[in-house]
């Protein structure tokens, strides 16, 4: 790794941090400097990419230490995955951002030039959380980061500055942190059993209490953190009294983490058995049903999409759970990919309602329908997204579909195919319930506002939703890149 | 029988507070209780990383626990101060809309 | 031995006792107190477990700092004209019910960590070797300063990037000047600040230096002259004002930047990212403890006074 | 001619890709609007007769996309293929420039031509779908482009219906989902194979090769509304007029009736389905259906709707013949694919113009429309009489092979059949052409308000396709005849066996 100077593993992580530095100093430079910001990091993604692509797994032994004693970077398919999508979905929230924060002042809220210059650096810092859980191969460094995020997260939560944001913003904060708590106690237990801190060091360790405390502690502190029913209660709130971008960044990205590290740590085992797993399929479930109802009976547009995130979360874990333990080798692939797609589809789908409550004036579903303004395009990115979220054909969320099912379906385990055509009905019935409100047009008094052409602050919610949809196509590439240094590894 | 040492002890003291936090959390309904119990959460998971710190007596700790320690102090103030600056501002929007 | 050893139960026993009586106390005060008190006890143990950084990182951040925030948060919550009992807002009321599950299973998670705590190997081996042998080549002689700065400080410098993340979130939240001033010392106080200011900072100084070889470090530095900043803050002696602003982001980030960059600036030719050359590596951890101690002075003093001084437009401005 | 060996992604792409554009373009550029349609169209009709051509001369062509391990999206131009692409290219230009006449002055128009060329590139990947896979895919994609044309109007009837529609074909879709995951995991392979893939999985487990069986037929039943999945069809007629004719004639109900062709014949064989005894119950259902749907049709006042009951009969006539599993059959079912497609398409086009022109919505507002609009009612007319079974129309020409079919097949109460549900085709088609040649105009309507002379944009259309079912009927012999056509299909997919 030395040849390449710096390695751009941790240029992953400190580029967006020079980036927050940069944008808290001057903040009316702050988007400027933000997007110049991922651009740069998206570029040193770019060229790790072209190392994993070539050497498989990399790993930089940070001061030159090596594990156990120092920390190590990582970065394999898996991890390049989620670092791209990370970029991507960056990019595209920050271009939101320059229209969503365009105005004055909002009100009984921040003003919109107080929120344009702290965006940014929440938003690198939070860059730089997330890269550094994806590259991260020790478990305190893990946690760490988890509360770079954490505060990171907060912070974008509570941007808005409304009663109802801080209240949910609060909340969320206290979640957040006794789930990293939880996380801290048992990296505790595995230090206790393991004596040391890498993720490698968990793979020979043989099966005991302590290691089964740990287990069963960082399982929960992270279902707390990715919103697994039924500790998804801070979830809804906090992700709709959001202001856009914020709810985008949120929902798409930093549930992700969570998620991230629990395949990590299913991945360097050993996993606390088949009961656990099928436990986490069942919660899932839990989360698909729930959220789905929820998202049903949502007044608002916003809080239909953050049901919405915790019914896909639950399906997540439907996937890790489909094919049991034995099959988890098989699973995560289609875990990550349903991770990607809603990743995509998510940031997409809050931008646009964004944007529709930002041109509409408000967010109300039952009286969307008597707007003479239609943000045309907006809606249309919320469809495409939808189609994702659905799983409808040939969206990314279909191959994750599509993944899910199969595995489960050649395990025998059709409960779990059961679950997810459950789940998916629900989700049409819920996103139905918004397009009807798109395109009703006998209740609307003044005369209508046709679509007039492009804005661009139309562009990034459209842009996403289509990759959302169009992305299925590259399904076969994706898989090739998750599949990069084999995590989980060799193909059964 | 297991040995009752200096470790166990401490050790078992740090998940009783972790385990008292977590109650705090769970049952208290005032902002700044369930703040503190999350420090004590904190406080509790950092003596379970000392006590795994600690060998027999004649060594030297081990230094790596307690730098993470350190680090988790650190890390649990900041959140502390971010906990409360959201506290105070919803105070003074709450009591503003109340009157 | 066996009375250290009762020493170390009844302590342990006061610890759990204090933290059981922070969260049953009905007056937000006097759970604060208790708090600090429990920090003061959670130091002690640690001592007694031969950890001296952490237990003065606890003494001056965990209890100090922290109750300082908490006892501040309080002064403004009840300045704004809530009785002394209900100090700390009520969120939703949880019903009895649910709570004696709640509890129910807190205590029943607990046993269980508990027992699989007792069941967990007493000897492991944990990294001390690993740190005793790369010692000579850390540039430091204090094994804790080695592992913050040197084998781990990839996570000290994500640590600071949290404080920095915090105070932008306080500065996001809160604005504005403080228009009820912070309870102001008494002349008395005063005297005593002119005289304890330069002291703290000395004392300051010289547990930054004190660091590479013995407890002590930037943490705790920056911790004694936030303590310091604050006392300034208390006094009058700092008034923050809008035009201090730039600066004041300035020294918020120098920790963060020096230490990133430096980093990154070792690494090539053959050397990876974080990887001093062993020359240098002194210089270098001073000079990286030395700016990351001003920022977290700063920053922790920030975090106390708890928002952006900026001039609002408005007359009364709705913090 | 320059070999093109993207020649089937092209077609696709004309439509799939002037769909983005066309909803991008802003509400006044009506002209520019106009102009990409229709050369859209006219270029699509271009390149399908090269590729027929091509085809004809023994270029096969095949592309694959891989998406999941083994797992490929699959383009082909077999002669099934091509027969349905034609189909549909063809009354897509006719019906482009029908709706640009019907919705001249409408709303959303930039939504309604984005969505209906959606709505094509769906049909053509249907189509040309070399696996159940890529069909499931552009079977979805058919589903929520229509969504938007059918409850184009916006009204809470409207939106009603499209809820309905949407419940109905994405339940459908999901158990087609199932279906084709089903198929993977038995069978390894998704691929449409002439003979079919089902051979062994059926030879070890025939209960599940059943179960898939059905659950593939009642999936793309919904579609093909047979009965009782038909609930949608005659509700989803709130729909502009131009969405119907193309829903009825190509689009929906087609892409289900073609997908029952392809299960049959290429992905379990006709033998293996005749084997597996499945082909019986199909047979009934596809009877049920026409005599259900035509008795439905005889009490419908409203034109749409009664168009919408014959369609529920009408393209089971398809099913039937699949299910006869004969040769004969088979062309009879191929044949009247098209056939149904191009009469159809004719009625409600002319329908559309009844109720432009007049105001004409009900059977019992017909009398004397035929002097208001003797061209629309002419090809009305003359459709109607196709559809009865009158030689020497389109029409007779399918029926007649149906009927072959069926004695052919051994079961000689099909005649029975046939000649029933004609009978009930002439009981609801005759009175309508009664009214509107032999009876006068009421007053009232004859000075009704709503009477405005329709473009010609409006009134060609309908008199041309009326032309095609006069052509097709009488030069069924001909060389490159739709039915010659289906000679060649099914020569294949019998191996022969003619």
């Amino acid at each position: 790794m030395t040849d390449v100077m710096p390695d751009p593993l941790t240029l992953a992580i400190l580029l967006p941090l020079f980036g927050a530095i940069a944008a808290f100093l001057l903040p009316r430079a702050a988007p400027a400097i933000g997007l110049g910001a991922v651009v740069a990091t998206a570029a040193a993604i770019a060229v790790l990419g072209h190392l994993v692509v070539q050497a498989g797994t990399i790993f930089v032994p940070l001061g030159g230490w090596g594990a156990p004693l120092g920390i190590e970077l990582r970065a394999d398919g898996l991890a390049l995955a989620m670092l791209g999508l990370t970029a991507l979905i960056a990019l595209g929230v920050g271009l939101g951002a320059l229209a969503a924060f365009a105005g004055e002042t909002e009100v009984g809220g921040q003003p919109m030039a107080r929120q344009r210059a702290f965006f940014w650096p929440l938003c690198l810092l939070l860059l730089t959380g997330m890269n550094g859980v994806y590259l991260s191969n020790d478990l305190f460094n893990l946690y760490v980061m988890l509360e770079v995020i954490s505060l990171a997260a907060v912070g974008l939560a509570v941007l808005g500055g409304t009663v109802a944001a801080l209240r949910a913003g609060l909340a969320y904060m206290y979640a957040s942190l006794l789930g990293a708590l939880m996380m801290l106690l048992g990296v505790g237990f595995v230090y206790l059993q393991t004596g040391r801190l890498d993720l490698a060091g968990l793979a020979g360790a043989p099966d005991s209490a302590a290691l089964s405390a740990a287990f069963g502690l960082m399982l929960v502190g992270l279902a707390l953190k990715t919103a697994l029913f039924p500790l998804h209660f801070w979830l809804p709130e906090a992700h709709a009294n959001a202001t856009a971008p914020a709810s985008a960044l949120l929902s798409a990205l930093v549930v992700k983490a969570g998620l991230y590290i629990l395949l990590r740590l299913a991945e360097a085992g050993p996993f606390p058995g088949e009961a656990i797993l099928t436990l986490m399929g069942v919660l899932g479930t839990g989360a698909v049903l729930w959220g789905g109802v929820q998202a049903l009976r949502a007044e608002r547009l916003k809080l239909l999409v953050a049901w919405s995130t915790v019914a896909q979360m639950g399906l997540i874990f439907v996937a890790l759970a489909r094919a049991g333990l034995e099959g988890l080798s098989d699973s995560w692939r289609a875990a990550a990919l349903l991770i990607l797609a809603h990743a995509v589809a998510k940031a997409g789908m809050f931008l646009a309602a964004g944007r529709i409550k930002d041109v509409i004036g408000h967010d109300r579903i039952s009286e969307l329908d008597r707007s003479a303004v239609r943000p045309a395009l907006a809606q249309l990115a919320f469809a495409l997204a939808a189609i994702s979220l659905i799983g409808l054909p040939p969206s990314l969320g279909f191959i994750g579909k599509w993944s899910l099912m199969e595995g489960a379906m050649m395990a025998g385990n059709w409960h779990w195919v059961a679950v997810t055509m459950a789940g998916t009905l629900l989700s049409v019935a819920y996103f139905t319930r918004a397009l009807t409100g798109f395109l009703r047009f006998d209740r609307v008094r003044a005369p209508l506002d046709e679509h007039r052409g492009w804005a661009l602050a139309d562009a990034p919610p459209v842009v996403l939703a289509g990759l959302a949809v169009g992305l299925g196509l590259a399904a076969g590439p994706i898989l090739a890149v998750l599949d990069l240094g084999t995590p989980f590894g060799a193909i059964p | 029988m297991i040995a009752l040492s200096q470790a166990t002890i401490y050790g078992l003291a740090g998940l009783a507070v972790f385990g008292l936090g977590l109650m705090g959390v769970l049952g208290a309904a005032e902002r700044l209780r369930r703040l503190i119990a999350l420090n004590l959460c904190a406080a509790g998971a950092g003596m379970v990383l000392i006590a795994a710190a600690w060998r027999s007596p004649p060594a030297v700790p081990d230094p790596v626990p307690h730098a993470l320690v350190i680090t988790g102090i650190v890390v649990m103030v900041s959140a502390t101060a971010v906990a409360l600056a959201l506290i105070r501002r919803l105070h003074s929007l709450e009591t503003d809309t109340d009157d | 031995m066996t009375v250290l050893l009762a020493f170390d139960l009844l302590l342990a026993a006061s610890i759990v006792g204090l933290a059981a009586a922070t969260l049953l106390m009905r007056d937000a005060f006097a759970m604060i107190v208790a708090f600090i008190v429990f920090g003061m006890l959670l130091a002690l143990g640690w001592a007694r477990l031969v950890a001296p950084d952490v237990a003065l990182a606890e003494v001056a951040i965990g209890a100090g700092l922290s109750g300082a925030l908490l006892l501040r948060t309080l002064a403004h919550l009840r300045g704004g004209g809530l009785s002394a009992q209900g100090g700390a807002s009520v969120s939703a009321p949880t019903n009895g019910a649910t709570q004696g599950i709640n509890a129910l299973l807190a205590g029943l998670a607990t046993c269980a960590l508990g027992l699989a705590y007792l069941g967990a190997p007493q000897n492991v081996p944990g990294l001390e070797a690993h740190v005793t042998d790369a010692m000579p080549e850390s540039g430091v002689t204090h094994p804790v300063t080695a592992v913050l700065l040197n084998f781990r400080a990839y996570d000290t410098l994500m640590e600071v990037v949290v404080l920095l993340a915090a105070v932008i979130v306080v500065w996001q939240v809160e604005r504005g000047l403080a228009e009820t001033p912070a309870p102001a010392l008494g002349t008395v106080y005063q005297g005593f600040a002119r005289v304890a200011l330069p002291v703290a900072v000395i004392a300051g100084g010289y547990l930054l230096w004190i660091g590479a070889e013995a407890p002590g470090g930037a943490f705790q530095a920056g911790a004694v002259l936030g303590a310091v900043a604050v006392l300034g803050l208390l006094s009058r002696h700092v008034r923050p004002a809008p035009a201090h602003r730039p600066l004041a982001r300035g020294t918020f980030v120098a920790g963060t930047a020096i230490f990133a960059l430096v980093a990154l600036g070792v690494s090539g030719a053959g050397r990876e990212t974080f990887e001093y050359p062993p020359a240098h590596a002194k210089t270098l951890i001073l000079l990286i403890e030395a700016m990351v101690t001003v920022s977290i002075a700063a920053t922790l003093a920030a975090l106390f006074h708890g928002r952006e001084p900026v001039t609002v437009a408005t007359g009364k401005e709705t913090t | 001619m320059i070999d093109m060996p993207l020649l089937p992604l092209i077609i696709l792409m004309t439509s799939l890709g002037a769909a983005p554009v066309l909803l991008a373009l802003p509400e006044r550029s009506a002209r520019l609007r106009t102009g990409l349609n229709l050369a859209v169209a006219a270029v699509k009709v271009a390149l399908v007769i090269w590729l027929a051509w091509k085809a004809a001369h023994g270029v096969v062509y095949d592309l694959r996309l891989s998406v999941l391990p083994g797992l490929d999206l699959h383009l082909q131009a077999d002669p099934l293929a091509l027969m349905f692409v034609a189909l549909s290219a063809v009354l897509w230009l006719v019906t482009t420039i029908y709706s640009v006449g019907y919705l001249e002055r409408g709303p959303h128009r930039a939504r309604f031509f984005g969505f209906f060329s959606l709505c094509v590139a769906a049909t053509v990947g249907i189509a040309m779908a070399g696996n159940l896979f890529t069909f499931l895919l552009f079977y979805e994609l058919l589903t929520l482009a229509t969504y938007p044309l059918v409850i184009h109007r916006g009204t809470a009837a409207a939106l009603r219906a499209g809820r309905i529609y949407l419940i109905y074909t994405l339940v459908g879709g999901l158990a087609l989902l199932l279906g084709t995951l089903a198929l993977w995991g038995l069978a390894g392979t998704t691929d449409f194979v002439p003979g079919g893939v089902m051979a062994e999985v059926a030879a070890e487990r025939p209960a599940a090769a059943q179960a898939l069986f059905v659950l593939l037929i009642a999936a793309l039943g919904v579609k093909a509304a047979l009965v009782p999945l038909h609930g949608w069809l005659p509700i989803a007629m709130v729909a502009p007029a131009p969405v119907s004719a193309l829903l009825h004639a190509v689009a929906v109900v087609k892409a289900g009736a073609f997908g029952i062709i392809r299960v049959v014949y290429e992905v379990f064989g006709i033998e293996l389905a005749q084997g597996l005894g499945v082909t019986g119950p199909l047979i009934a259902v596809a009877a049920v259906t026409i005599i259900y749907g035509s008795l439905r049709a005889l009490a419908q006042d409203d034109i749409k709707v009664r168009l919408a009951y014959s369609t529920v009969s009408q393209v089971s006539y398809i099913t039937l013949g699949v299910a006869l599993a004969g040769p004969v059959a088979a062309i009879g079912a191929l044949a009247h694919l098209i056939h149904q497609g191009v009469m159809k398409i004719t009625m409600f086009m002319a329908a559309g113009n009844l109720a432009e022109g007049l105001g004409v919505k009900k059977v019992s507002q017909m009398d004397g429309v035929g002097r208001a609009m003797p061209g629309t009612m002419a090809a009305f007319s003359l459709a109607a009489l196709a559809m009865i079974g009158l030689p020497p129309f389109a029409g007779f020409v399918s029926k007649w092979y149906l009927a072959q079919g069926g004695i052919a097949a051994g079961q000689d109460w099909v005649i029975a059949l046939l000649l029933g549900s004609s009978l009930l085709n002439a009981a609801y088609f005759l009175p309508l052409l009664h009214r509107a040649w032999f009876r006068d105009a009421t007053p009232e309507a004859a000075n009704a308000p709503a009477r405005r002379k329709i473009s010609l944009w409006l009134a060609a259309p309908p008199m041309v396709t009326a032309g095609f079912v006069l052509v097709i009927g009488v030069l069924a012999n001909a060389p490159f005849s739709p039915l010659e056509w289906t000679r060649f299909i099914v020569t294949r997919e019998f191996n022969g066996g003619l």
